[in-house]
């Protein structure tokens, strides 16, 4: 049995990891590197070790001294968490030969799973779909048109030695086939000098649905359902939510299987993700596995009632899996929104600093997972994310409208924070309906950068609390003259007094 | 002292009609607002006007100005008083010869770059003044010689007080 | 339909009730006395206005100033919370003159349900059992015999003139009927000059289990499910969860049909709660009827997944119900804290002050209902309650596991709290095994009081911290000597660069 | 200055051997710490011993005495220096015969009681200061005759510096 853990990460999930081992009776130990001693996740462990330097190659990325923590503090486990080591198929393998238990897959499915290629033939011999295409380049033309006609259209024909959209060719209809296989290849060879091409199933609306799995050493498999992860910023998932708009209950089933045979495939045991890329007709593709805890695996936590860190130590420990598939729902509609410290008015980029104040939205429904306090100071050195906001409705519209009041109760100073900009997709009526693809950032661009203006009273009130303010510090910074009361008007008084009062 | 307040941009007329506790009746332009205004965390007020509640959190960016964060957009405002007015006067070219330095607000001299009897050019920062924790320079407008620098680094001044005189 | 909602109340409790404002997209009012102009309910609404002075029959008691309030603000209700103005008939009835809506029931429910005889009289004729007794005076030592054999052993003989525990006789044995009533009588003369006696069933290990009710303007009424709270002190509920450790589902199904019956006894609408005293045994009696939300509200809406005050709301709007009973089901466990600023080792004495600063626990399963932020003074003139903790499990014994973290990672600087203490009910067998009863913080008292023991390190830590503290601060006191930097030791370099750092 | 704590009534010694940073080597008694010790937040320290992580709240109760919060319990800490053991003697009725009033820590002259020549009976306050914040009485312990008075209200003044000195 497990009874100590060395988590190798920091932040929120650093945190998260640490709540399970809480409340199952186990100690937990921290790890932090020099930008990290004041962070939460080293006062709310049982332990913690210096690792080294700020920047992560230094300290959460150097296997050697976070084995030689492990080993020092007696932790007979480690979780890596989401990012730094969590995918390190050397780390896994280390910790086993350390005699540590990884609290993740073994170094076998992490490689598999790593490699695109590797992946594609492991699923394509499981019978879990993948994107139809070739994995040779083709010369011949006619080779290429029937390949085309196998797939069947859209596809995109790239050029094999390309890159930057030369020699790419989208076919939607079947009378364009042949020019546009002439086009891509001539294109190509002149390009590139070789006019080989790929051809790959296009996915016109495509929506990124993933599903949960946990499976344990005996070969016991289950999922959890879906994720909805479509709302992203180049390729960073911003919004997630479950159950996904789009699901029906038939191919809900059918992923699930796919999923659990995705990962029965590589023998895998632990929590993962299978992503897959879908299209609106629920046409849907294995992307590939992330073999490892989910930064969004909160809303399946929420909708499904399953803590995804204790089972994954439960795994780890050797026991059979606590839950089949027939105990399992979905119960209500949970969505999370990744709130950063990122100036979202100026293209996003991140906006570490000190935060003066935080207020954090509380009430019903309402989840928040964190590990930033007042005063604290975001270090420059990792990802900006402040935390996730999770909330869980009985319905989707009473979700959607539960995030939107908890995102303009949450209030943050001291740092720029993407807080309206999430506010914003929640108004979005596309997101409301459901109707939204990968795409829908960069679709609605326009109505996200929208901003609602003040009344002309707010306007003025804002302009008179400025003044106020001003005035007001102003009195008080005020020296008392010399001749003390006399000096001061009614006016002062009160704005002295008030001052005092404040202390 | 006469206040104007700009408001992205706009030159408003600014005054306290009167002030009691929290409350407090306002003119700004020809509208006369009556509030109940309070700071209820350091840099965040809750204003209270016709029932309506608006929190405005507000981040100074120097001395006289302000972004005020509303719910739904950032407003600057700026402080214009007699200083602010002086600084701009002489920005548009219509310079007034000016016989000394003063500075509007009281502070403390953090640091005097001239001394008696130097000449000095035009954009020239002869003293740096600290209020509310910040540092402003003041500068001359045009080459001037110094006549007498009436404090020394360290003192506390008071606002429109003669600070260094010029020939 | 309703558009805008006057809360007249303040703390946590209104700022539940805007929460489902805003998430319905309904605007709120704010009332305030004069201690509460910086709560965060006032700052929390859309309008908020002055009502009076802070003792609250000044203000939140105020019945023409707070509809004098929700008449200048147009607001067509008032959700009056728990407490206050909750349960008072006449300002029900005002309401309802002036054309507010008042959300909670009529006049005749309140003061039907407000009366404990009538309400006796009521539920006996609606079929819902009460605690069997007499309810007029016996002298006739035959007749009381006799009733005692009705009503069935163990009872209590108390004299109807009594008080004080004069004149009290607990019956166990059927050989001690006659004697018992001849002593209670006897004592009762010579206290009281008058031999009279009642006689009511003992609950022998009474548990408070209440059911929770909706019914709309329309006769329907359901119930979801029960909540125990026998875990009080000085009848105050300081924990409770839901379901009941002690719980069967046919009691379950059959005390849910006697708390509808009861709520349609009186032509109930609104959210409503039975309370049933109930022994070992799950015999159990109808001892009152709560006629609005209770504070305990939220362990029900966690387990069930239904926001009660978004049904009271639809409910005023004259809908329909939009739950049948069989849609509804418990699911997992969950358990609520009451902290409070108190001193529980100095007989809980009410502790207010300002909060230094707060950190919530956050995370899995964690929702809090609070009103209180870093820097805020708790008022002297209202209940010191900071704010509801409650969790979610799977099952009750993660529940129990999550509130032990969530205690645990909860810190507040400035007041004492009961955090402590409630920490300890959790580590008490018996609340672990469910097996306790209204007893149970009396009959546990000395467990509750033990304090675990710091190491001997730990104290000597405690020393070091508190040293390195005061010759820290000490050395940035000390002014810069007049020859500078040359007396300063390395020591105390190191001290002032810290200090400057952190500016 | 030599130092002991005095902790839950028991009085130890005390003494910083090294320090670097968070990094500090105390001597406590016989035993020797190394720790990292760290204020997150004010009043609030995250100390590492051999790993393990010990969050303690101070809550000053005055200027030498502090109630440590730890998880667990309340531990009460004094600190002890030179004026701690000159007051003790002086509560013991082992009266040294000081010739001046002098403070330990640096502070400000709130308040001078006494003048020059003055008589004053033992147990009556001379002079308060204050320091950190915290104000402090200093009273004599037997009838003495003040001789000079060498500070004046609002001074500053250093630690071990003769205050009021006696005839």
């Amino acid at each position: 049995m497990i009874k100590k853990i060395l988590i190798a990460n920091r932040g929120e999930i650093a945190i998260r990891v640490m709540n399970s081992c809480h409340e199952m009776g186990i100690q937990s130990v921290a790890v932090y590197s020099e930008a990290d001693r004041n962070s939460l996740h080293v006062r709310y462990a049982d332990e913690a070790y210096f690792i080294g330097p700020a920047p992560s190659n230094q300290s959460y990325l150097n296997i050697e001294k976070i084995i030689e923590v492990a080993k020092k503090s007696g932790a007979d486990a480690i979780h890596p968490g989401y990012g730094f080591l969590s995918e390190n198929a050397d780390f896994s393998e280390r910790c086993k030969e350390e005699g540590i238990i990884f609290i993740g897959p073994d170094a076998y499915a992490i490689n598999t799973m790593g490699d695109k290629i590797t992946a594609r033939k492991t699923m394509l011999a499981a019978g879990v779909p993948v994107v139809p295409g070739t994995t040779e380049p083709i010369v011949d033309l006619d080779a290429a048109v029937r390949t085309i006609k196998e797939i069947g259209l859209p596809v995109m024909v790239k050029a094999s030695a390309g890159g930057g959209g030369k020699g790419m060719r989208l076919v939607e209809k079947e009378e364009d086939i042949l020019s546009s296989v002439q086009a891509a290849k001539s294109e190509a060879l002149a390009a590139f000098g070789n006019d080989a091409v790929y051809i790959e199933k296009y996915i016109n609306s495509p929506h990124h649905i993933e599903f949960q799995i946990l499976a344990d050493q005996h070969g016991n498999c289950i999922h959890l359902f879906e994720r909805e992860c479509s709302v992203q910023r180049r390729h960073q998932k911003v919004v997630e939510e479950t159950p996904s708009p789009i699901m029906t209950p038939e191919v809900r089933e059918e992923m699930g299987r796919h999923a659990v045979a995705a990962a029965k495939a590589v023998n895998y045991a632990g929590a993962g993700t299978i992503e897959f890329i879908t299209d609106d007709n629920l046409n849907y593709y294995f992307l590939e596995m992330n073999t490892r805890l989910q930064v969004e695996h909160p809303i399946t936590e929420q909708v499904v009632g399953v803590d995804l860190v204790r089972e994954q130590i439960n795994i780890a420990n050797g026991e059979k899996l606590h839950y089949r598939q027939e105990d399992l729902s979905q119960h209500g509609h949970a969505i999370e929104v990744r709130v950063y410290a990122e100036d979202t008015d100026n293209n996003f980029m991140p906006n570490p600093g000190k935060i003066n104040y935080i207020h954090f939205p509380l009430g019903a429904g309402v989840r928040h997972d964190s590990y930033v306090y007042s005063g604290f100071e975001i270090p420059i050195y990792y990802d900006p994310m402040i935390s996730k906001l999770v909330v869980w409705g009985n319905s989707r519209p009473e979700a959607i409208g539960r995030m939107k009041r908890a995102l303009q109760s949450y209030k943050i100073s001291g740092v720029k924070t993407s807080i309206p900009f999430l506010s914003r997709i929640m108004d979005v009526p596309d997101f409301k309906n459901g109707h939204y693809t990968t795409h829908f950032i960069q679709n609605h661009q326009e109505a996200l950068k929208t901003k609602e203006n003040c009344s002309e009273e707010c306007v003025d009130l804002a302009a008179i609390t400025a003044f106020v303010d001003f005035i007001t510090k102003r009195e008080q910074a005020t020296p008392p003259s010399s001749n003390g009361r006399s000096s001061m008007s009614p006016w002062k008084a009160f704005g002295r007094k008030k001052a005092v009062s404040r202390i | 002292m006469s206040y104007e307040v700009n408001i992205n941009g706009e030159d408003r007329e600014i005054e306290i009609l009167g002030r009691e506790g929290n409350r407090i009746k306002i003119l700004l332009g020809d509208k006369t607002y009556d509030l109940d205004l309070m700071e209820v965390e350091p840099g965040v007020y809750s204003v209270l006007w016709q029932g309506k509640n608006f929190n405005f959190e507000l981040t100074p960016q120097s001395l006289k100005k302000y972004t005020v964060d509303t719910i739904a957009e950032k407003i600057e405002v700026e402080i214009v008083d007699a200083e602010s007015r002086y600084m701009r006067s002489r920005k548009g070219g219509e310079e007034e010869d000016v016989a000394f330095i003063s500075t509007p607000m009281p502070g403390q001299v953090v640091k005097i770059l001239v001394k008696e009897g130097q000449q000095v050019k035009g954009g020239e920062t002869v003293i740096i003044v600290s209020a509310m924790k910040m540092e402003s320079e003041y500068k001359v407008v045009k080459d001037r010689v110094i006549k007498e620098v009436l404090v020394k680094e360290g003192d506390n001044i008071e606002g429109d007080q003669p600070l260094i005189t010029f020939e």
